[in-house]
């Protein structure tokens, strides 16, 4: 008796937080949808999805996988060596944590697929490099910029550019046009996005003049960061972090008067920065892959799409602002379907084997590799937050002479 | 520039974060000194505290939310310790302590499932989340009416616990549980209430310490819990403003670490960063042990022998 | 003939353990990575390296009663030192890309340069053996101020004290050794253990860890059942006596704790090898609540039941019960319930049932070859009493 | 009993203080070989104190303890005690020796405990068999390794043993705590007798026993005396049997020693009538 009135005790808890939750985001994308809509059986290619739907940087992988799922409505289907496949997306959540990728990474080998898009976040794919190599599965990183993703692994290739580059970009940036000369530069603890760009920043800024910390994870106070950025006098606070920990950043140096631009990399290119940055007195620049209108018709209809699909919506964060890294996961698919074309096969082994050659002209870009895997790219745009409308404002096209 | 005005912004976010954690402190303190139990999940349902605001405010105006959000938080501390910590009152204490584990697991995990493993940003309340300029400082409201909401909250909590008829219970139950029960005192009744002041305190101090740092995750309530609990040890465990002294100390403290590095450059005494801050949630840990090696019993605890 | 029957019984388990372990080399040249059934390997690899944690841990918590949460600390120096000591000299600065490496040593190197393949092999085993030791050094050091502590008390001060492990380890000045916060990788793993032989490869890549796990088992089973093992017993079951019969509180305690970090130190530097990173941030407290609840999910005081656990623990949490998170689950298909998270959540409730309601886990105290045996006692005799 | 008789233990004016309270004041006592002394007292007269400063769980205020020739420990009062205490040596010097009960064990002196405390889980010969680990020669690697194997065979073939003089080893596999009251107290004897004392201190072995359980663990207890030559020291609230078996008698009364000598002495003396036989009723039921 006593343990049926603990049990019934213990559900009513239960449906207690679940009532709660119910108002909240409804499901996260469903672990693989397939996109055909005809009847008959096609065979079927698998892409698979491994980006973090959960943790630090659950909401830039919701984004990164919403241009995936939109180039996967506009072209469900491909022709290998003759035969249309339906391409279905199958999902692993790396739940932006180092020890969880290997085996996210597993599971999807062992679901049998062609070849890996992802992640957002280069620490997950470098963790999971040795798994996709060890099973010879090519991997085609999306938005993950630190050299070590493709430099150690054969298997990985990406489209965007890499920290070393970005960080110059930005460091030109604040010493340039910003005029800074002492820069504040703040990462996450073992975050390999943040402490990579963070680095070479530094380098191309002049060691001397940067103050370097790092938060631990599962930091919530960035308030003493900001008054330790005040008080050593610095011009600039340069914080590639997660977009979580951005929007509290924002928050704290809206009322503590931080008084100085923030500058950060392509993860900042998110309409949660947008949100957080409306309506406040904080100044700040992104540098990233692509500028809303660039091409107008893609706008349109991936902004219809997201608005039409109330789940998608909310992956966004519930507004259709683009994130680049939304443009660059919708890339990265065609670069996936023109890998599978040219390799004329689904077998992984042939897939790795064509993708060093395969080009492709996305939205962001032509789109090539080198010889290591890397995408050639010698641009990045900047852009700046506009506080009163709230989206971003172009700024200018940086190169690295 | 001086010393001070270098040291005061981290000294004024210290006694906030401080008195946010005394507020969760005293609910450790208080079940330690009753139940030996050291109530891990405490800290978890401060968090559920946080997030069930952000849920309720999405429907419902604040002055319904607030309210709403304490009474469930209540609740719910209320039906942790019927469930989870009354079938084992019997049983040895590591159990029970298992159980505490559990239950943070479980919380955690409903957490994460509701949330989908998302940041949630804690909704602005007016007034308390204003921008304001204290010493020439620019920084919310919030921090600086932390430290004198928690003592008002401490000073009408010893008046319970000394001059109403459940405080005497407490007090009586925490100096010896079997005999308060056979001098019929409904221990049951004297545990429940604990943990609903516990909560209580707990879910008035999510309210300010996520107006104070707005992000709600699953393991938001962790850190916290952990560092209050040692507040609690710190101050000697069972001794409420003992606790509060605690929490006071280790949020300085920590808020100082975080910064050391600055001021020692602002000040001239290195010349380089060296990280200090790395050890910011350590320093906790390392003050922890040092009281329990030196002075086991904390700064205002009392004496326990065993019998043989 | 009591002693026989102990020998006839532990021959049996011998010759199950090679049949196990000879299955496990089976089922890795079997099973490719691309194959559906490669879950039961990665299970098989994770799950054994926590049911070595977890062993190790019920040595400490469920055999001499004392109650530490520092396993995870311990844990992250065996990785640690696995790590570093097996990283190559080629990846070394690779590896450790913004500081100058301080230890260039790798013991694979250096004893494959001079024994070939058995060298790799014995630099291997090398450094795990050094990762345990590392473990037990500093759980030593630990030991002598907190062991004192009562129940409670020591599992917050040890808890405390694996924090302050890791925050160590993350601390940048420190960087040339442990490369800061950022993660170790490209060193010994599971995906590079294989053997040439003949020109056919044979991948080792389960075996290696289930092999560490087994053998590390076997020797906690054989500590746990001599004459310490049982002081260890008599310390949980009631200090005072143990202490009045003659048995040095400072001295076992201390050697119980020193050998499962030990051991806790061996299987961070198994779980280093299976994911092939290691990183500090990794070894957080969840870490050692989750061997923990393992711990009590197979009954606290029995190892076959830790290693049951532990393999339950994984199997479901990776592999059965991923459906619960990716929207159909034994044909039911909802995914506005299944969706991420959810499995946790059925798995922490069956794990507070267990908790609340099955206080003895799945094996209580007894251990597996208990079950087949026949209870000797036999209520008659209870009652002529 | 002859005068030169080698002195097994020796109490010199030890007083043990908790804050205010004096639960011992300067006793005095001594315990030769092969004997059997008691300690009695009414409740609250501070025998199982007296007891603990014996076998090392408290270290003395004041005093010495000398066990088997050898002084065990010694301390004069220190620090807040020095103003309290007045005997003496207050305020002279402080010193102190503080072995713990399971170095004294080792030294051979057991004991077995008045709420008896034996290890739950385990069975009774694994119980027995644990009190002969402090006899191992074996370390941790050796042990595990099985390289203690005849010491582990010989140790098992003594516990049997053991258990056969105490007439419990057709209950030898089953769990200590499933034994009947009085199997349970002779188990704790066994106990502490496998761990080869020269002195073995009984903490009431008879308390809650009915008569006949009390009868037979007097002749239990003068058998072990002759079969092991060991010598006992008892606390006992059971007249009858401190009357019984004793060689010789220390009476307590609020810390203090108020009598002495053999039982016929001690039945006759005024103090001890006065203080405690008046009260034996209270004592026996509490």
């Amino acid at each position: 008796m006593k343990k049926v009135l603990a049990l019934a005790l213990a559900l009513i808890m239960v449906f207690a937080l679940c009532a709660c939750g119910s108002s909240s985001s409804s499901a996260p994308a469903a672990s693989s949808s397939t996109a055909s809509s005809s009847g008959d059986a096609n065979p079927v290619v698998k892409i698979g999805v491994f980006e973090p739907q959960s943790g630090d940087n659950g909401a830039g992988g919701k984004q990164e996988v919403l241009g995936m799922q939109y180039a996967n409505v506009l072209t469900p289907t491909v022709e290998i060596g003759g035969q249309v496949y339906d391409v279905e997306l199958v999902y692993a959540d790396n739940a932006s944590s180092n020890d969880k990728a290997p085996t996210a990474a597993q599971t999807l080998i062992s679901s049998g697929v062609s070849l890996v898009l992802g992640s957002y976040g280069s620490g997950v794919s470098i963790a999971a490099g040795d798994t996709f190599a060890s099973a010879g599965v090519p991997a085609i990183g999306v938005t993950c910029t630190n050299p070590q993703v493709t430099s150690d692994c054969d298997v990985y290739f990406r489209i965007c550019f890499l920290d070393p580059f970005q960080g110059t970009v930005l460091a030109n940036f604040a010493k340039n046009e910003l005029g800074a000369t002492k820069a504040y530069c703040l990462a996450k603890q073992g975050d390999d996005y943040s402490g990579g760009l963070c680095n070479y920043f530094i380098e191309a800024f002049g060691a001397d003049n940067c103050v370097y910390e790092q938060f631990p994870e599962g930091t919530s106070d960035y308030s003493t960061y900001i008054t330790n950025a005040q008080n050593q006098e610095c011009d600039v606070f340069f914080s590639p972090v997660s977009t979580e920990a951005a929007a509290q950043i924002i928050a704290k140096a809206d009322t503590q008067a931080l008084g100085m631009p923030i500058l950060a990399g392509d993860t900042w290119d998110s309409n949660v920065i947008l949100n957080a940055a409306k309506g406040t007195d904080v100044n700040i620049c992104v540098t990233t892959f692509y500028q809303e209108g660039a091409d107008a018709e893609f706008d349109a209809g991936i902004k219809e799409w997201i608005n039409g699909d109330a789940t998608a919506l909310a992956n966004n964060g519930g507004n259709d602002e683009l994130a680049a890294v939304t443009v660059m996961g919708f890339d990265a698919y065609y670069v996936a379907l023109e890998a599978l074309k040219a390799a004329g096969s689904t077998d992984p082994a042939d897939v790795l084997a064509v993708l060093p050659s395969v080009t492709y002209n996305g939205v962001t870009g032509a789109i090539a590799f080198d010889d290591i895997g890397d995408a050639l790219r010698d641009s990045a745009f900047v852009k700046e937050c506009n506080t009163e409308t709230g989206v971003w404002d172009f700024v200018t096209v940086a190169t690295v002479g | 520039m001086s010393l001070v005005r270098t040291v005061l912004p981290y000294i004024i976010s210290g006694i906030s974060v401080g008195g946010q954690y005394a507020l969760i402190a005293i609910g450790y303190t208080m079940v330690y000194g009753i139940l030996r139990l050291i109530n891990f999940a405490h800290g978890d349902v401060f968090m559920v505290a946080g997030l069930m605001m952000v849920y309720l405010t999405a429907s419902l105006p604040l002055y319904i939310s607030i309210p709403l959000m304490i009474i469930l938080t209540v609740l719910i501390g209320f039906t942790i310790e019927r469930v989870a910590y009354k079938p084992l009152r019997t049983a040895p204490r590591m159990s029970v302590m298992i159980s505490a584990i559990g239950v943070s697991y479980l919380l955690q995990n409903l957490a994460l499932y509701i949330t989908g493993g998302l940041n949630k940003n804690y909704p602005a309340i007016p007034w308390i989340s204003d921008r304001i300029t204290v010493l020439g400082m620019e920084t919310t409201r919030v921090t600086v009416i932390t430290p004198f909401l928690t003592i008002l909250l401490v000073v009408a909590l010893v008046f319970l616990i000394n001059h109403t008829k459940i405080g005497m219970a407490m007090r009586a139950v925490s100096v010896d549980f079997e005999t308060s029960q056979l001098m019929g005192i409904k221990i049951n009744n004297v545990i429940s209430a604990t943990f609903i002041i516990g909560t209580f305190l707990a879910a008035v101090g999510s309210v300010l310490y996520f107006t104070n740092y707005p992000g709600v995750v699953p393991t938001s309530g962790a850190m916290p819990g952990l560092k209050a609990f040692v507040a609690a040890v710190f101050g000697g465990i069972g001794s409420i403003p003992g606790a509060v002294i605690g929490a006071f100390i280790i949020g300085i403290c920590e808020s100082i670490i975080k910064g050391l590095d600055t001021i020692l450059i602002v000040n001239g005494a290195i010349t380089e960063q060296i990280g200090l801050a790395t050890f910011s949630d350590a320093f906790t840990f390392i003050l922890l042990i040092v009281i329990l090696v030196f002075k086991p019993t904390g700064l205002f605890g009392e004496k326990t022998t065993d019998k043989v | 003939m009591i002693e026989n029957k102990n020998r006839k019984s532990a021959w049996i388990a011998f010759v199950i353990v090679l049949l196990f372990l000879a299955l496990v080399i089976v089922l890795d040249q079997i099973i490719k990575p691309t194959d559906k059934m490669y879950m039961l390997l990665t299970v098989l690899q994770k799950g054994s390296v926590y049911a070595l944690a977890a062993v190790s841990m019920n040595l400490l918590n469920g055999y001499t009663g004392l109650f530490s949460l520092g396993h995870a600390g311990f844990m992250l120096i065996g990785a640690y030192t696995y790590a570093i000591f097996t990283i190559p000299s080629t990846a070394r600065d690779t590896v450790y890309q913004y500081y100058d490496a301080a230890i260039r040593i790798s013991f694979p190197e250096i004893f494959s340069g001079a024994l070939g393949g058995f060298g790799t092999v014995l630099g291997v085993a090398l450094a795990v053996i050094l990762a345990g030791l590392m473990a037990a050094l500093l759980a030593y050091l630990i030991g002598l101020p907190v062991l004192r502590l009562k129940s409670d008390y020591l599992a917050i001060a040890t808890l405390g004290f694996a924090e302050i492990i890791r925050a160590v380890f993350q601390w940048s000045k420190l960087g040339p050794v442990t490369n800061g916060s950022n993660l170790l990788k490209s060193f010994a793993r599971t995906s590079t253990f294989k053997l040439n032989l003949g020109g056919s490869t044979v991948s080792l890549s389960t075996f290696v860890p289930v092999l560490i796990a087994t053998i590390s088992i076997t020797v906690i089973v054989l500590i746990v059942n001599s004459t310490y093992g049982r002081a260890f017993k008599a310390i949980r079951d009631d200090e005072v006596a143990a202490e009045a019969m003659g048995i040095n509180l400072a001295k076992h305690k201390m050697i119980s704790f020193v050998t499962s970090s030990f051991f806790a130190g061996v299987a961070g530097a198994t779980m280093a090898m299976v994911l092939s990173i290691a990183q500090a941030n990794n070894f957080k407290s969840a870490m050692t609540y989750e061997i923990l609840l393992m711990v009590v999910l197979g009954g606290i005081g029995s190892i076959s039941g830790s290693v049951i656990g532990a393999m339950l623990f994984i199997s479901a949490s990776e592999w059965w019960l991923r459906g619960l998170d990716s929207g159909s689950f034994l044909g039911i298909n909802a995914p506005g319930v299944f969706r991420n998270g959810f499995r946790l959540v059925v798995f922490s409730v069956a794990i507070m049932i267990v908790v609340l309601f099955f206080r003895k886990g799945i094996m209580g105290e007894k251990e597996l070859p208990d079950l087949f045996r026949k209870r000797k006692k036999a209520p008659v005799k209870e009652a002529a009493e | 009993m002859s005068e030169e008789r080698k002195q097994v233990l020796k109490v010199e004016n030890v007083t043990m203080q908790f804050g205010g309270v004096v639960a011992v004041n300067d006793l005095n006592l001594e315990v030769n070989e092969g004997e059997i002394v008691a300690i009695i007292g009414p409740n609250g007269a501070g025998k199982t104190t007296a007891f603990n400063v014996i076998t090392g769980v408290y270290a003395p205020t004041n005093g010495r303890v000398y066990f088997d020739g050898k002084c065990i420990v010694e301390n004069f009062p220190h620090g807040k005690m020095k103003k309290l205490y007045k005997g003496e040596n207050a305020g002279a010097y402080s010193h102190a020796t503080e072995p713990t009960p399971d170095a004294l064990t080792k030294m051979g002196m057991a004991r077995t405990f008045q709420n008896i405390r034996l290890w739950k889980s385990m069975t009774v010969f694994d119980n027995v068999l644990i009190a002969k680990h402090l006899k191992r020669t074996s370390n941790l690697f050796s042990a595990a390794f099985r390289g203690n194997r005849k010491e582990e065979q010989a140790q098992r073939e003594e516990v049997l043993k053991l258990l056969e003089i105490v007439g419990l080893t057709d209950v030898k596999d089953e769990l200590a705590t499933s034994l009947p009251y009085g199997k349970q107290r002779r188990l704790e004897i066994a106990r502490a007798l496998a761990t080869q004392p020269k002195l073995l201190l009984l903490d009431e072995p008879a308390a809650g026993m009915n008569p006949q359980e009390t009868q037979e663990l007097t002749h239990f207890i003068g058998e072990i005396r002759d079969q092991f030559g060991v010598t006992i020291l008892l606390i006992e609230h059971h007249m009858d049997l401190v009357m019984d078996i004793s060689d010789r008698i220390y009476v307590l009364d609020f810390g203090k020693l108020i009598a002495q000598g053999v039982p016929a002495e001690i039945q006759s003396n005024e103090k001890v009538i006065d203080a405690y036989l008046g009260v034996v009723d209270d004592a026996e039921n509490p």
